[in-house]
């Protein structure tokens, strides 16, 4: 093996450059532990070394926020002294070798990073991206991530409430596979670096699952160097999720908060005990020590560097006062866990790992988790983006059939109904899901309230392929205009960075840009950013994914009964909100019907678009709306449609003469939306939205077992139902 | 050719198991204390027609690596192999 | 007159229980939280046992609940004639424990399935179905991967001519077809009930059949039977 | 004296099997036309400490019984039996 020829540091992933810091920090050279420590905990993954310039550019702020970027999760005030903690992950490198314990571990991961904030999960979201259903591993890939996302989140009880699916060619050598948990607590019951305190001398209890050899992955190398050859095998880097495990660790860490039992509660993911105890002890400013020989471990053979950094799931690393240790041990017996007092907190930044009485590593705790090396990479915008930008579809000479092109753009998988994979996810459990999969955003009322927590995840692809700016603006943009379809108002998002190898210009200019859109629609729009996290090197080849910036929008709505529905239903006046350009760059139309993803995506007026979500708030308080959905991939056409299906009920909606049927029935012009009204209520909508300065049409009627689009076509809705419920189960098939 | 195999696709030594973990933990309360190591795992019987045993062998070989079990994280081994009379 | 007692029992690893504590407070009764490893029923009047995934559901659905200390009075109390229900999960446990006929094994899509269905009250003969009559159709949702009714040849022949079934899949208009077949049960069934007449197991989940703001209502006229046969035993 | 078993747990014949149809209609896409009859059991195996063979058979046909296998749908097999070196 080549990597034997090579210095330790560098198989390791570390530069020789980051080395000398290391040596420079210790004043010393690391031994081989402490070499594992920072090859794990400087990586790209855990350090953000390259993202991390770009991310302090990104708003924060906010009158709601409570915990803002840099803890486990983000925390958002939702009034009536309650929090909500929301965080978004991704998971897609494992779940591409082991689509189904991939997807399982990261759903497993992600709540771990809610309850460590002391806050009980109550809602899942799954944005899912794979190459197309066309080729059979594909096929196998979304099948088995969709069977563990729901073989974790249904057995531990929160209900996977929202998501999406899309399908591109980069993602069959790359899926990525992104999950977002909620979780609520009572406000003085969070567990924050803020607003718990950690005194010198405090316990720190490790919780859960016992340690094994899972997830050790490039820091094997340790090992293939002092082992015979092929005893790698036995060091698998995929984990095994064990869901009954991990609701057991919820519900001991939750009675753990509950109780005041804690000054401090991480979970064990990425870097596994390193990342834990370095990033507690320098939250705390404090060092700490800590016996590797209190850790129960699932096979006896571990060595030192292998306990260190084993990424085994289901536990967790509380922070304990010492008179409170014995009610932790009893609460985690209760709950079957096994437990074991690792160290305490000390005075200075030392932390100092022991094993067997003697030192097996010993590095100030910051110089792990805070002071990690940073780059400002270099930029450069791709090659031929310009002609991408030339070639637009807007102008595009159209020869297709209406009709034909309708069914077509309805029948995208981009488009078409995932029932087949929500309907595999628990979306009831705890009794609160007011709106599940199916429409614009999931709506989950907060127990003991009448509010309702509105969520959306979305990203916008092609749009990001086109002008990365633009495409994570109009996901911010669009996931605001889902969460506020249903009456709600957006508060504050988390995300997921995805892309390829940052030490390309280009996949790094993609980032920055994505990062300078996502910041300036997040201040327009007023929802800032509450954490998230950077996925890159989504990268095979020479395939890389498009820049897929996934947004998690979380809203409120005061009251859950004013709840609105994209559904129609028969004998109300049908409005197109907002004003449709000819900008066909990036559609879905584009794509499908004239087969390239070229042009520009649509421009994004912010102020326009949060006026259309103020309007909607206002319309759904006024009791005025029958439905709302708003218009995106597939345009009016495809809005109109969804919502009709979900009625069961047709429509006949007239078309402006002087605009070519394409350009009306698909541009995906943003900020726009259709919503229907009983007719009594038409005036009083149509004077709301001049209020808010929302340009306005009323094209149609809902009623009657037919799509009707002026006298170009109709389609019957029972035709329009089997192409959109029906074409992923005829995919799947095969 | 037919024959009758049966294939047994386990978790590889070393992988956490939880259904072997829950099992062993289950049973000391139903008063069996003595016992360890519980793994649990999948066992397939199928009929493969083919011209020769090697043949049948080969191909069963291939499907367990494809369709049978993910080699990242499972090790399968054929169990049992006998004609199946026409 | 006093509100009858349900008691709802959670195993590590029950999901559903709060929700069932919950439905049984909305329809007027009293929710009551029992451990799996206390072997005390609180003199409830009534025992849900609740949907979930009790031991992550390894080996066998319900195959190491169903050794919980509790289970033990549990099937006491049914052997006395009190009203058990098995929901889901807890059909799994009635059917390991022997309590109800037959088993349930994977859906027939090998895929968990969330969706609100139709179900077709096949007797009156129930804790659950006291207050309605064969041929009602009520909207429940099912959540489960492993709700496929099986029975030996024999086992199915007497659940049928003993008139132990007690809920069917169905399309809307009551009619038994293949297509409302959810997980591909025997028969259809979606849910049993013993000789006894007192202990019954369904995968529908009508505590999530109450609350008109969250889905639809197909649970109220179950949960308050259940209530007023619990009365009846006060 | 300990004892290392392989136990097979599978669906009595007459009921048919979700999981076996699904790899039976999977294989012809993947080019597998000649396989037939798939079954999909569980194997477990597990470690018995017992004084004899004997013993510690008996006592895993106990827990087979009541815990490995449902009786009301499934069969069990001790498949082989070997003594673990102390
Ligand atoms: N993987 C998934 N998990 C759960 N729900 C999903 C998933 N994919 C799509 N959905 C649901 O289907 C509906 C449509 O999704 P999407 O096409 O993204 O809507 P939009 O275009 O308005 O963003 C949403 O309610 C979404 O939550
Ligand atoms: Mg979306």
């Amino acid at each position: 093996m080549t990597a034997v020829a090579e210095p330790l540091h560098r198989a390791l992933g570390l530069t020789d450059d980051e080395y000398d810091r290391i040596v420079g920090t210790l004043g010393r050279e690391p031994n081989r532990n402490e070499l594992a420590m920072y090859g794990v905990m400087w990586s790209e993954h855990c350090s953000y070394k390259s993202s991390r310039i770009h991310l302090r550019t990104l708003p924060t702020e906010g009158s709601a926020v409570l915990v803002g970027p840099g803890q486990d999760a983000g925390v958002v005030d939702v009034g009536e002294g309650l929090a909500v903690a929301f965080k978004m992950e991704s998971h897609s490198h494992p779940s591409a070798i082991e689509p189904y314990q991939g997807a399982a571990t990261g759903i497993g991961g992600i709540v771990r990073d809610i309850i460590s904030m002391g806050a009980r999960p109550i809602a899942l979201l799954d944005p899912l991206y794979f190459g197309p259903l066309t080729e059979h591993r594909n096929r196998w890939l979304l099948e088995g991530v969709v069977a563990g996302i729901g073989g974790y989140g249904n057995c531990i009880g929160v209900p996977t409430v929202g998501g999406e699916v899309r399908f591109a060619e980069p993602h069959s050598l790359n899926p990525t596979i992104n999950v977002m948990c909620v979780g609520i607590a009572p406000r003085e019951r969070l567990v924050t670096s803020t607003s718990r305190q950690v005194h010198e001398g405090s316990i720190m209890v490790l919780f859960g699952a016992s340690t094994g050899r899972d997830g050790i992955g490039g820091v094997s190398v340790l090992a293939s160097r002092t082992l015979e050859e092929g005893s790698d095998e036995s060091r698998p880097s995929v984990q095994i999720g064990d869901p009954f495990a991990g609701k057991l660790l919820i519900e001991a860490s939750l009675e753990l908060a509950e109780r005041d039992l804690l000054e401090g509660l991480q979970d064990l993911g990425g870097a596994g005990l390193t990342c834990a105890t370095s990033e507690s002890a320098a939250r705390a400013g404090m060092g700490a020590e800590i016996d590797l020989d209190a850790v129960p471990l699932r096979q006896g053979d571990l060595e030192v560097f292998e306990i260190l950094t084993s990424e085994s799931q289901e536990r967790m690393l509380a922070i304990v006062e010492p008179s409170k240790v014995d009610a932790v041990l009893d609460v985690c017996a209760k709950w079957g866990l096994a437990t074991a007092v690792l160290g305490r907190m000390v005075a200075g930044d030392g932390l100092r790992i022991t094993m067997g009485g003697t030192v097996v590593a010993e590095v100030p705790a910051r110089s792990l988790a805070d002071e990690g090396p940073v780059y400002d990479r270099a930029l450069a915008p791709p090659d031929g983006l310009a002609a991408l930008h030339e070639d637009d579809p807007t102008f595009a000479t159209v020869t297709a059939d209406p009709r034909e092109a309708f069914l077509t753009v309805l029948g995208s998988p981009n488009v078409v109904s995932m029932r087949t994979v929500w309907e595999q996810y628990d979306s009831l459990v705890q009794g609160g899901t007011v709106l599940g999969p199916g429409g614009d955003a999931a709506l989950v009322r907060i127990e003991g309230t009448v509010k309702a927590l509105a969520l959306s995840t979305d990203a916008k692809g092609r749009f990001g392929l086109l002008d990365p700016y633009l495409g994570a603006a109009h996901a911010v943009a669009e996931a605001a205009r889902n969460v506020a379809m249903t009456g709600a108002t957006p508060l504050a998002i988390t995300n997921c960075l995805n892309f390829g190898n940052p030490e390309r210009p280009e996949v790094m200019w993609q980032f920055a840009e994505s990062i300078r859109g996502m910041a300036d629609a997040c201040r327009a729009l007023d929802t800032p950013v509450t954490g998230g996290n950077v996925s890159f090197y989504n990268e095979s080849g020479a395939s890389a994914i498009w820049p897929t910036p996934t947004i998690g929008m979380l809203g409120l709505l005061e009251d859950h009964r004013l709840a609105i529905r994209t559904a129609f239903s028969a004998g109300r006046s049908v409005y197109l909100l907002g004003e449709t350009f000819p900008e066909l760059g990036g559609s879905e139309f584009a794509e499908i019907v004239l087969c390239t993803i070229s042009g520009r995506p649509p421009e994004l007026d912010l102020v326009r678009e949060r006026a259309l979500h103020r309007l909607i708030a206002d319309a759904a308080r006024a009791v005025l709306l029958v439905s709302a959905h708003d218009c995106s991939d597939g345009g009016l056409a495809v809005a109109l449609a969804e919502s009709a299906i979900a009625g069961g009920t047709g429509f006949a909606i007239s078309l402006p003469g002087d605009v070519p049927w394409y350009v009306t029935l698909f541009s995906e012009s943003a900020s726009r939306a259709v919503v229907s009204v009983a007719p009594e209520n038409a005036a009083k909508l149509e004077v709301l939205a001049s209020e808010h300065g929302i340009p306005f049409a009323r094209i149609g009627e809902t009623g009657g077992p037919r799509m009707v689009f002026d006298a170009l076509f109709e389609v019957d809705l029972a035709e329009a139902d089997d192409v959109y419920e029906g074409t992923i189960p005829r995919l799947l098939a095969g | 050719m037919k024959r009758r195999f049966e294939v047994v696709v386990s978790l590889r030594p070393g992988l956490l198991d939880p259904q072997g973990k829950a099992v062993e933990s289950a049973l000391p309360a139903m008063g069996w204390t003595n016992v360890s190591d519980v793994r649990v795992g999948k066992h397939v019987v199928l009929t493969v027609d083919a011209d020769s045993e090697d043949a049948a062998r080969a191909q069963l070989e291939e499907m367990s690596r494809r369709l049978l079990s993910n080699p990242v994280i499972e090790d399968f081994r054929i169990l049992t192999s006998q004609e199946v009379p026409a | 007159m006093r509100r009858p007692r349900v008691g709802v029992v959670t195993f590590p690893g029950s999901l559903d229980d709060r929700d069932a504590v919950r439905a049984v407070g909305a329809m007027g009764g009293e929710g009551v939280s029992l451990w799996h490893a206390d072997r005390d029923l609180r003199d409830v009047d009534a025992v849900i046992l609740p949907g979930g995934f009790s031991y992550g559901d390894y080996l066998r659905c319900g195959a190491i609940a169903r050794f919980a200390p509790i289970m033990e009075e549990v099937v006491r109390f049914a052997g006395a004639g009190g009203p058990v229900v098995g929901i889901c999960n807890g059909f799994q446990i009635l059917c390991e424990a022997g309590l109800v006929p037959g088993a349930l094994i994977r859906n027939r899509s090998l895929r968990f399935i969330c969706r609100v269905v139709d179900v077709r009250v096949e007797t009156s003969l129930s804790p659950l179905t006291e207050g309605l009559t064969a041929g009602d159709v009520l909207q429940i949702p099912v959540k489960h991967g492993e709700g496929q009714f099986v029975a030996s040849a024999e086992d199915l022949a007497r659940v049928e001519g003993d008139g132990l079934v007690v809920f069917r899949y169905c399309a809307p208009d009551g009619t038994i077809d293949d297509a409302h077949n959810v997980n591909g049960a025997a028969d259809a069934i979606a849910g049993v009930r013993n000789e006894g007449g007192n202990v019954v197991g369904l995968m529908p989940h009508p505590e999530h059949a109450v609350d008109p703001d969250v889905g639809p209502t197909g649970g109220q006229p179950l949960l308050a039977s259940l209530l007023s046969r619990a009365l009846a035993k006060v």
